[in-house]
Order: C-alpha cells, then sequence, then structure tokens
C-alpha cells in the first residue's frame, strides 16, 4: 500500500471497511473495559466487606458490615 | 387423566365466569388491527396486501398480552404449590392450563380474525386458510408462551419480560402462519406450510410442557 | 472432567495461569489476523476491497453462536449436575456473546450497504444473527430480573437450553423465509468464494477472537463468584437482624 | 427427640436425614435429621427466618434440600400441604374447591372422595360457607377451607405452615380435633407453629439446634457456592 490516500480509500469502500474495523475494535475495547471494571468493584467490595467482618468480630463491636457498602451502590 | 380433565374444567370455567379475559385479548385484536387503517390510509388494495401479515402479527400479539394469566394467579395465592404436590405429573398439568387458555385466547381468535381479513379487504381465498392456520398457530403461541410465563414467575415486571423472551421463539411460527395464507391468496398449493405448522405444533405440545414444567419446579423453590 | 471443573476454586487457579496464554493467543491471533486481512490479501476480483470487511463479520457470526451453544451447554450442566458454576459462567459469557453479535451485526450491515446500497439487508443468515441477538437480551434480561441471583440464574439457564433448541428451527425457517422474498445476495450463497488466500486472516482472526474471549470469559467468572460472595456475606449479615423481608416473597 | 440419624426405618415411616438448606446462598441449617412414625405429630419451632417453611417445602419436594434426603411414608405417595397461602380462586365456590381439590389431589376413588369432603365440611363447619365464592370469605374463613383442603385430600401424611393463623377460637379448635382424629387414625403430621398445638405424644424439633451458625458449618461466605476458603 503505497500511499496513506489509497489505504484510506481502498478502491471507494474505505467508508465501510474503516468504520467496519472501527466498531469492531470498540466493542473489544468496551468488553475488555466493563470486564476489568466489574472485577475490580466486585473484589473491592468484598475486601471491604470481610475487613468490615473481620473488625466486627474481632473485638465483638456490631459494625454491620452493610454499612462498609454504602459507599458504593454494587449490586451482587 | 380425570384430575387432567377437572383441572381443565375448573380453569375455563372460572374464566367464563371473569369473561373479561376474552373481551380483553379479542377486543386489543379488533382495536390494534382497526388502527392501521388510520395509520396507512384507507387504500384497500395495499390493505388486502398487507392483511394476512397483519391479522397474523395483531393475533401473535393479542395471544401474548394474556399469558401472564396463565400461571401467575396460581403462583401468588398458593395454588400453584398445591398443583407441585398433586401425584398428576406437572406436565399434564401444564397442558391442562395451556389447554384452558387456548380456549378463552386463541379460539376468540380464530374467530374473530376471519371478521377482520374482511374489514381490510383480504382475498377471500385466503379467508379460510387463515383460520386453518390460526388453529394450528395459536396452540403453539399459547405453549411456547406457557414457558415464558413460568419462566418470568416473580421476576420483577414478568409481563413485558415474557414478550422479549417469547417473541423470538415465535417467529417460526409466524412465518409459516403467514405463509399459509399468502399461499392459499396467490393460489399455489399451502400443503406443504400446513404440515410445517402442524409440525412446529406437535414438537411444541411434546417439548414444551417440559421446559414449562421445569420453570415452574424453579418458580416454587 | 466436568466434576473436575466444577470446583469454582480449582476452576479460578486454571484460570490464572491459563490466562496469559490466552492474551497471547489473542493478541497473535487478532495481529496476524488484521496484518493478513488489510496488507496482504488481494481484494476479492467481484466485491473490490470492501470483502476485507468479511474478515471481522464472519469470525464475530462464528463468535455469537459459539458462545451461545457454551451458554446453553454450560446450562445444561448446571441444572442437571447442580454446578452452580455453570450459572456463573453463562452469566458471564452472555455480555461477551452480545458483543460479538453487534461487531457481526453492524459489520453485516456495512457489507451489505457496499453491495446491495441499503443500510439492513434482510439476509438469510444476518437476520438469523439479528435474532440471536434478542436472544442473548432475553437471556440477560431474566437472569437480572429477580430478586434473589440463584432465580435468575436458573430461569436464565432453563431459557437459554429452549433458545438453544429453537435455533435451528429459526434458522431453518428465516432461511426459507428469506427463499420466499428475495433474489439470491452475494452474502447468501455462501458469500464469495474462500479463496485459500481468504481462509488464513479468518481462522487466524476467529482463533483470536476465541482467545479474547477465554480471557474475558475467566476474569468475569472471577468477577461473578466476588459478587456471590459479596450477596452471601450481606445476607450473613442479615441474618442476625429480623425475619425476611416482606417485599420479597421468600420462603425462610 | 431423635437426635441420632434414624437407621433404615419401618416402610410408612416418613424419615428426613442430614437434611442442609440453602437459601439464597446462605445456610440456613444443616445435619438435620428426624424420623416420624405413624400417629406421630412433629411440631417446629424457632423465630421467623430460622427456615421452617424452607424444611417443610423440602419435605413436601416441593423445594430441593441442598444435602440429605427425606424418604416419605411409601405406603401412599399422597401428601397434604398447607403453606402459607391458602390457594383459593374468589370466583370458585367453597364446594367446587373442595371438590376440585379432592379429584387433583384426594384419593382416588369417587367413594372416598365424597367421604372426605363431607369429613371435611363438617369438621370446619363450611357447611353455610358452601355455596359463597371463596373471594367473599374473611381470612378465617378462608383458612378453614384450606384446612377442609387437607381433610378433603384425605392424605396420610399432612405438612402444615402455621395452619392456626386467622383462625378464631372455634376454628383453632376445630382443627385441633381434626388433626387429633387424623393422628388417632394413624396419620401423621409435620406443623410448623409458633402457639401450643393440643395433641398428645407431640414431638418438637427445634430448628435452631441445627442452624449453620451453631452447627459450626463454615463461614457462609464458602456455602454460598460452596467455594473453598480463598482462590
Amino acid at each position: 500500500m503505497d500511499t496513506i490516500g489509497n489505504a484510506l480509500y481502498l478502491g471507494g469502500y474505505g467508508i465501510y471497511v474503516w468504520p467496519a474495523f472501527a466498531t469492531a475494535a470498540a466493542v473489544l475495547c468496551w468488553m475488555a473495559v466493563s470486564t476489568v471494571a466489574r472485577l475490580r468493584g466486585a473484589e473491592r467490595s468484598l475486601d471491604r466487606l470481610r475487613r468490615a467482618r473481620a473488625k466486627a468480630a474481632a473485638p465483638g463491636g456490631e459494625a454491620a458490615p452493610a454499612e462498609a457498602l454504602n459507599g458504593q451502590g454494587t449490586d451482587p | 387423566m380425570t384430575a387432567f380433565f377437572a383441572l381443565l374444567a375448573f380453569d375455563i370455567r372460572l374464566s367464563f365466569r371473569r369473561g373479561a379475559d376474552t373481551m380483553v385479548v379479542v377486543g386489543f385484536f379488533v382495536l390494534t388491527v382497526v388502527l392501521f387503517p388510520f395509520a396507512i390510509g384507507n387504500d384497500t388494495a395495499l390493505l388486502a396486501r398487507i392483511a394476512p401479515g397483519l391479522v397474523w402479527v395483531t393475533a401473535l400479539l393479542a395471544a401474548m398480552l394474556a399469558l401472564d394469566r396463565l400461571f401467575l394467579a396460581d403462583f401468588e395465592d398458593g395454588s400453584l404449590d398445591q398443583l407441585l404436590v398433586s401425584e398428576m405429573p406437572l406436565e399434564l398439568t401444564v397442558l391442562a392450563k395451556a389447554a384452558a387458555h387456548w380456549v378463552t385466547t386463541g379460539l376468540p381468535l380464530i374467530v374473530a380474525a376471519p371478521v377482520l381479513a374482511l374489514v381490510l379487504n383480504m382475498d377471500r381465498a385466503g379467508l379460510a386458510h387463515l383460520a386453518l392456520s390460526l388453529a394450528l398457530g395459536t396452540p403453539v403461541l399459547t405453549l411456547i408462551g406457557a414457558i415464558g410465563a413460568a419462566l418470568t414467575l416473580g421476576a420483577r415486571r414478568g409481563g413485558v419480560l415474557i414478550s422479549l423472551l417469547v417473541l423470538p421463539l415465535y417467529i417460526p411460527v409466524l412465518i409459516f402462519g403467514v405463509g399459509v395464507v399468502t399461499a392459499a391468496i396467490d393460489g399455489i398449493d399451502a400443503s406443504a406450510r400446513i404440515m410445517a405448522l402442524g409440525g412446529l405444533l406437535l414438537g411444541a405440545l411434546a417439548l414444551a410442557p417440559l421446559a414449562a414444567a421445569a420453570a415452574l419446579r424453579q418458580a416454587a423453590r | 472432567m466436568i466434576h473436575f471443573l466444577a470446583n469454582p476454586a480449582r476452576f479460578m487457579r486454571i484460570g490464572a495461569r491459563v490466562l496469559p496464554w490466552c492474551w497471547a493467543v489473542a493478541a497473535l491471533g487478532m495481529g496476524a489476523g488484521l496484518w493478513f486481512a488489510l496488507v496482504s490479501s488481494p481484494a476479492d476480483y467481484q466485491q473490490g476491497d470492501s470483502v476485507r470487511i468479511m474478515y471481522i463479520h464472519v469470525p464475530s457470526a462464528w463468535m455469537a453462536l459459539a458462545v451461545y451453544s457454551l451458554i446453553a451447554l454450560v446450562s445444561a450442566m448446571a441444572l442437571v449436575w447442580k454446578h452452580p458454576l455453570g450459572y456463573l459462567i453463562g452469566r458471564a459469557a452472555a455480555p461477551l456473546g452480545t458483543g460479538f453479535t453487534v461487531i457481526c451485526l453492524v459489520t453485516g450491515a456495512l457489507w451489505g450497504q457496499t453491495s446491495w446500497g441499503t443500510w439492513w439487508v434482510w439476509d438469510a443468515r444476518l437476520t438469523s444473527v439479528l435474532i440471536l441477538f434478542f436472544l442473548y437480551l432475553g437471556y440477560m434480561a431474566l437472569a437480572s430480573a429477580f430478586d434473589d441471583p440463584d432465580r435468575g440464574n436458573r430461569a436464565a439457564a432453563l431459557l437459554a437450553i429452549v433458545g438453544f433448541v429453537n435455533i435451528p428451527i429459526i434458522k431453518f425457517s428465516v432461511d426459507w423465509w428469506s427463499t420466499l422474498h428475495q433474489p439470491a445476495s452475494v452474502l447468501r450463497s455462501g458469500g464469495p468464494a474462500i479463496h485459500p488466500s481468504m481462509l488464513t486472516p479468518l481462522v487466524l482472526m476467529a482463533v483470536g477472537f476465541a482467545a479474547y474471549f477465554l480471557a474475558l470469559l475467566v476474569l468475569r467468572v472471577r468477577a461473578e463468584i466476588a459478587g456471590r460472595k459479596v450477596a452471601a456475606l450481606m445476607m450473613a449479615s442479615a441474618m442476625g437482624g429480623a425475619g425476611s423481608n416482606p417485599a420479597r416473597r421468600e420462603r425462610i | 427427640m431423635t437426635d441420632q440419624q434414624p437407621a433404615m426405618g419401618r416402610v410408612d415411616q416418613l424419615i428426613a436425614r442430614d437434611i442442609a438448606c440453602v437459601r439464597g446462598g446462605r445456610l440456613l441449617f444443616a445435619g438435620l435429621g428426624f424420623s416420624l412414625a405413624p400417629g406421630g405429630v412433629m411440631a417446629l419451632t424457632g423465630p421467623n427466618g430460622i427456615g421452617k417453611s424452607s424444611l417443610l417445602a423440602i419435605l413436601a419436594g416441593l423445594a430441593p434440600a441442598a444435602a440429605g434426603s427425606v424418604e416419605l411414608p411409601t405406603e401412599t405417595g399422597r401428601i397434604a400441604y398447607l403453606g402459607h397461602g391458602d390457594g383459593l380462586k374468589p370466583l370458585a365456590t367453597v364446594t367446587e374447591t373442595l371438590a376440585f381439590w379432592a379429584v387433583v389431589n384426594g384419593p382416588g376413588n369417587a367413594q372416598a372422595r365424597r367421604q372426605a369432603i363431607d369429613e371435611a365440611m363438617e369438621t370446619f363447619a363450611l357447611g353455610p360457607l358452601a355455596a359463597l365464592p371463596c373471594g367473599y370469605l374473611s381470612a378465617g374463613q378462608r383458612r378453614r377451607v384450606a384446612l377442609g383442603r387437607v381433610v378433603a385430600t384425605a392424605a396420610k401424611l399432612w405438612l402444615m405452615d402455621e395452619p392456626a393463623t386467622a383462625l378464631d377460637g372455634a376454628g383453632a379448635r376445630a382443627f385441633d380435633d381434626a388433626l387429633a382424629g387424623h393422628v388417632a387414625a394413624g396419620g401423621m403430621a409435620v406443623v410448623a407453629t409458633h402457639g401450643p398445638i393440643a395433641v398428645d405424644g407431640i414431638e418438637t424439633l427445634e430448628i435452631a439446634r441445627f442452624a449453620g451458625a451453631a452447627a459450626g458449618i463454615a463461614d457462609p461466605d464458602t456455602w454460598g457456592l460452596g467455594v473453598d476458603q480463598d482462590p
């Protein structure tokens, strides 16, 4: 492919080929981003909950773990 | 088997006593079909051409409208537990429920459809086939709908959810149902399409109660 | 084998080990596939360069169907052998499958635009993928329509199996329907003859997509498991409290 | 109170072995076992949310147990189950309701059915209400019709979840008489209840003793999925 222009033009079909690849890339990225976001959210709230339960169990204090979570609305 | 017919008779008697359900289904059916000329205009040739598809789609939506009546009342008042505890196999119970539901929704649609087809100026050659295609098709709609109704018991906004679940599964019935009518109108032999529709009916009769029963057992837990 | 993987912790350990390989294969597969697709393979004599869209469209169609079949399989395993992990894998895979379906539909529409000049071609295979897209939506909507996640999992698993059984029926009726209404379209007649040089990017891209999917699946299953533990801990703290929430019809 | 897990009991016994119940990813109870011989009544006691209804649902086969097994008296597989809901259709009259459920859940031959229905109508004084649609009945009357249905199914094993709720004095007495009659005739009953039941020779099962926490089973965190501690 000698010139960038030719690459973009692609025999007149460029305006279809590149959006196709662009949307594919966009969706693939969304899949990755949403996965990592879910994973980090769930594991962070899990650690927070465990720490709250550990603290509640240890000195017998009644720190209800639910409060520890109301900072972020994670739906299980 | 006496339990099967007892359940069938009990349900039919109750729904006739209320009567409103059939009225709602047929009312929706007639009203929706009548809406289209207002939108498309009273060009009878155009209306005649789209009549088979339009009548079938509206009948399908009307049948789907009444689906949550299948198990929801039993689920909420506790009758479902009694049916689950009964010695009658749950698949048979589902069949009885679906049959009773079909009598109050499918039959009225089959009767009303040819009249509405005339209103839309559909070619008379298709009238008999329209009734036949609905006669074979509406039981399948109820049976597949029973799976959707059982799956969404206890779900938030179950009614809307049912349509999302069952509409994709309704597409084959719609395709062959309308195919039967258009074949009759075009004067070609419709027997192959009627066979396909009959096949869908037999398949649904055999498999849908299994899936719906499994879904009911999940719901009752 | 089935029971071997059933234990979530073991699944996660294996997942952690497999993960880097998946990323590697995904990067290699998609990278090489892309390079072949765009650079080295010839333009199609008939469609010119627009055929390059096929290198994304066809693999994503394969993945869309493969992921739904996987969901139906793990759902059946979960319902029959009572492995709770099956539900989680199904729930984790569904959004990814939906993503591939969207890619397939968008690229299909763009490809249709090049050959037919219309944005949506009611071609048999593209329409079937559209219906598959609705099956995915139904699965995900049902899975999250219940207060009790277990209830949603079981209902969605059943729906996945019912949907899977219906796929051939839908495919058959849509194909029959499309012969009724549309002359042969380029997309329908098995697509352009697959020239060997075109096969390699297709296969490479498909392998890349599959590895990419598996990597994300492992991460999503881990997120689902963590989510389940959060729910269990929240319930445990509620266990000390008063009876069940009357709004939720639950047998406690 | 039978603590140890019963060996192979006689055929006509209700035997529950090592029952564990998980609800919404949470362990309610585990290792719960008991056996009930004909003529026996088992009262399930414990605070709300302890799992009384769940255990009854497991015994009735409505819900699967997370572990353990239930053997129903094999003589007649039929059981009568009474949950929180009365399971009555507002538009159906009392006689129609009893007749219908006697066919669906009750004995095979018509003679036995008619007899069971008559006994139900008489025990719970449903005569005056016979022709009324259930929608018109008060909560107490509806509960009596639901109890009537239990009698009308003439089942050997009764599984009842707080049967006496909404019953007035006369209703409660009628229920006690019905239960006593059922037990005297060799029937069995498992009843989840808060109040006392006026039947002699009653056994009590404290579900709290088998509760997840009390039974020292691992932290609910793991039971939610049967997951080892941390991957």
